[in-house]
């Protein structure tokens, strides 16, 4: 896949401070353009959220810097960790006296580093919690939950912790929202094409022309099957099968549903599978609480989609309806 | 390997690891581009630029102290998986040598020893997850095993590649069971981890 | 490329039932799913907008039916215009009481199809009022102005003239508004791959691993010139050069930037884009007023990029920040 | 071609066109993939299915309620440049031939102005502008002529035909000056124009 670029080794930094400039009025970094904060951090009194990853995913994670949402985040190169050191960075900066709370994907990198963020910052008296997210279905089977990755289900959790944040919640509650949120949310995707890493300049993986991945994950780790490209209607049957077998919904919950495009896939198309998603919950007697359909966490130019769900009661769906603004999320 | 090693000696072979992860920058990311996300070599080789010009900047004859700060800036440079697992090992190699400007062959083994602990502190893999951890951690154990039956530091440093070797081999036909590779499942048996492999690629160098 | 769909045929019907499907407070469509109208349509006493065109540009058309943009659209299929017929019906279906302003782009079938339909509301007593979009200056030279067509730069004339008509605006105002802001707007853009009509089943188009396209058009006409790709400070500074000397622009002049991405190049690339066009901007001493860097104007998968300039005086300026609400869209 | 033409004939002859439109389509589309957006071959498909079905169900002796209702059938199937244009033809042509129920050689080249006239009167495209104009317009003066002239209503037909093919032929070295295609500017020259390809093959097929 062709790439608008400069020197692939000045892409991340580029893409920030093209990012900041388009967005003066909503975002702001400490002295290092990795570690970005809202404009008015800190906002003194509420609980601070901070995520963090490797670049590459926009919207996440810095499209969700911004009211009723994130406070901060750390990011790293494309697919890569920031460091200990940035993260820090974005703690201090954004803490308004009630604590932080890190929401972010279970990756390796991540996690190390979150943690030494953590040991580093509790030194400067911040008391940090720290909510994983591990929302992908593909990548472990249930028992194992606790081993799967974090994907897009990680933004339902920024907004309702955000929300709960932004309406004054304590520390505990906040991160009890962020993990209410996470118990009762799960995502699997499916990839039609790889994505190239600027600097690695080839594609992470190869497949067919009538191929697809179902299972994949948002770096372009291998899925759980590589098989034939299947119609949109049995693709959208298929994932949402397995999502609701391990989410387990009754007949006449509400569920919010997000068709996220992982890049090169056109809103078109996701809207064909939304459709399916609705008939099927409609068969099944399950409400559409909320429909965000669109490119919500992507892999750069990778073709295909991922489906989330988020079983919701009437504290998360209040939370899930609260206003935010931030550069690429906002909702009325 | 001479037995009383200085910073000198110390910053000649880690400009040489350098250069090694600089060099070998795309068949590491081949390697993880089979079972992970294809980084591996491009972090590898920021961290081998970093520290290029951290040794060059860095004027200390304590050993310990040079050490921790290659791990400081190997954990800016590039903080993957392997990346801070590495400025972890050198940070805590770092913290046992501390003040010395010289290092004796059982300060090598503790330095060994203190890396694998971190590794497994820090990462939380056991031996047997097909990580890193099964090839340095057979190393170091292998390495304090030949000093204490009286080998040279050379000898047991043979010792140490050969086990790093075995353990990178005994998991290769395994299944990947933490970090990124362990989404891959079963399509990861047969494959060699690269962070076994980066291990032993680095070793060799080191003592060659 | 591949596509997740269901048979190419039902393409366009099945992706307009999802989105209205998503959608339902904001969307409703009269007896034909390719005729979209607001939920609350009409809204008496406010001078209603129309567009239409073919379909695969998403979030064009519809995803701007909403408060304070369009009142209604009619969609084709992929690429094609939609029928007189169905232009009728939203004009019908949207028309409150004080005229209908048709605003869309400059294409042969568009323009037949809604003179048609001009001539039919005319029979119905609805005052029709059109405004063509010719914002592409890759597409004719600036004596040939009027041969140009419409493309990203229509987004901009929905904004501003959906927000007069919003402020209680005359038929004849929103009108000038729309014109006002086309006279001020210019758009150029450049593709690197081509995109596939489901229905056609090959790419519109082939194109060297190397390549780009200078000046293509949204629905992959070829462009004004095949070149060997270049860097992204290099195609941004072209396009910007291009646009400016087409403005003409003077020192201190306020302008409103659009950097969309046309479907598979991701926004990571886009804010590389954006930063090089703030600086030029600041070395001429010019104003980024308002930036939207994402994807507005698409041609489904194709990867490239669009600039749209809009010079501002205070109207535009105060109507381009008046909130809008739409399902692609929405600005507080 | 006989003189006087009844309706079964007018549909006989739409039907071949319906036909020749789907299995062409493929065809059509390359054309404009070439120098347009590539849908040609889809809408003209369309069309040609659409009529197929109103051929089937619709009843009428009056050939000019016929032809109306196929040009609004066509307009709704596929309202792309050619479709409306094509639909524009038939509504003008039904409307010339309003009530009645055969043609004589003079209402077929009537039928031939009218579409010529409708079709320029809603594309406003002139001759030279490189369109279908430049295949129609000289083949319904052809016809016209050569009736005028005496020939039968199959010799004018060939005549037009020519005509039609040496239009088309005239304006591929030329710049499309309209449409889309214009542009693509300097590269249409030496393309044939799609909307002249499509009337050659279409009026070849009627009178064949
Ligand atoms: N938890 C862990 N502990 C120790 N080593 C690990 C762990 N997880 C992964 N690794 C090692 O890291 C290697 C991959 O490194 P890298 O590409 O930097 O990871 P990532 O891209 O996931 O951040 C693997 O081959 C494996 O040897
Ligand atoms: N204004 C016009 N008047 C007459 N014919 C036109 C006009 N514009 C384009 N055409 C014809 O239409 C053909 C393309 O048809 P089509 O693919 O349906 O157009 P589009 O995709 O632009 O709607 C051209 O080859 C040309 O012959
Ligand atoms: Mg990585
Ligand atoms: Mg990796
Ligand atoms: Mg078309
Ligand atoms: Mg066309």
């Amino acid at each position: 896949m062709k790439k608008i670029i400069n020197d692939p080794v000045d892409f991340v930094p580029e893409m920030l401070d093209g990012l900041i400039k388009a967005h003066p009025d909503q975002l702001a970094y400490t002295e290092d353009i990795h570690a970005i904060v809202r404009a008015d951090a800190p906002v003194e009194g509420k609980v601070a959220l901070a995520t963090g990853g490797g670049s590459g995913h926009l919207p996440v994670f810095l499209g969700y810097v911004g009211k009723g949402m994130l406070d901060g985040c750390a990011v790293g190169d494309v697919f890569a960790s920031p460091s200990a050191d940035q993260m820090l960075a974005v703690t201090q900066k954004i803490h308004g006296g009630k604590g932080v709370v890190y929401i972010y994907g279970n990756y390796g990198g991540d996690v190390m580093n979150f943690d030494m963020a953590t040991e580093m910052a509790d030194m400067d008296d911040i008391e940090v919690r720290t909510v994983l997210v591990k929302d992908d279905v593909a990548s472990a089977p249930p028992e194992e939950a606790d081993r799967r990755r974090g994907v897009a289900g990680m933004i339902f959790a920024f907004k309702t912790a955000g929300a709960k944040a932004d309406q004054g919640g304590s520390l505990d509650e906040v991160v009890a929202i962020a993990e209410k949120t996470l118990a009762n949310t799960r995502t699997m995707g499916v990839a039609l094409s790889p994505c190239t890493v600027p600097q690695a300049g080839k594609p992470t993986f190869t497949i067919g022309d009538d191929e697809m991945e179902i299972g994949m994950g948002i770096h372009g780790e291998p899925g759980m099957k590589r098989e034939k490209l299947q119609t949109a209607d049995e693709i959208s049957e298929r994932m949402t099968e397995a999502i609701l077998a391990d989410l387990q919904p009754n007949a006449g919950d509400r569920i919010a549903v997000m068709v996220n495009g992982l890049g090169a896939t056109p809103p078109e198309e996701l809207y064909v599978m939304f459709r399916k998603v609705h008939d099927i919950f409609t068969r099944k007697e399950l409400t559409v609480y909320r429909a965000y359909v669109g490119e919500y966490a992507t892999s750069m130019e990778m073709a295909g989609a991922s489906f989330t769900f988020m079983k919701v009661d009437d504290e998360l769906a209040a939370l899930l309806d609260h206003p935010a603004h931030t550069p690429f999320f906002t909702q009325v | 390997m001479a037995t009383a090693i200085t910073v000198e000696e110390v910053a000649e072979a880690m400009g040489r690891v350098s250069a090694l992860l600089q060099t070998q920058k795309d068949y590491l990311t081949s390697l993880d581009q089979a079972m992970g996300d294809g980084d591996m070599g491009i972090t590898l080789g920021k961290i081998g630029q970093a520290l290029e010009t951290y040794i060059q900047q860095e004027a200390t004859a304590d050993i310990g102290k040079f050490l921790a700060g290659a791990g400081m800036a190997a954990n800016k440079a590039a903080p993957s998986t392997m990346g801070t697992l590495l400025a972890t090992a050198l940070m805590r190699a770092g913290k046992v040598v501390k003040g010395k400007t010289e290092l004796s062959s059982e300060d090598l083994a503790e330095i060994f020893q203190a890396a694998d602990v971190g590794i497994q502190e820090r990462g939380k893999a056991k031996p047997g997850d097909k990580t890193v951890v099964d090839a340095i951690h057979p190393a170091a154990e292998a390495f304090a095993a030949a000093l204490a039956a009286g080998a040279s530091a050379g000898e047991a440093a043979a010792k140490a590649l050969q086990a790093a070797e075995t353990g990178r081999d005994e998991v290769t036909p395994l299944r990947s069971k933490i970090g990124r590779a362990s989404w891959v499942g079963e399509r990861t048996e047969g494959l060699v981890d690269p962070g076994c492999q980066a291990f032993v690629m680095v070793f060799k160098n080191i003592i060659e």
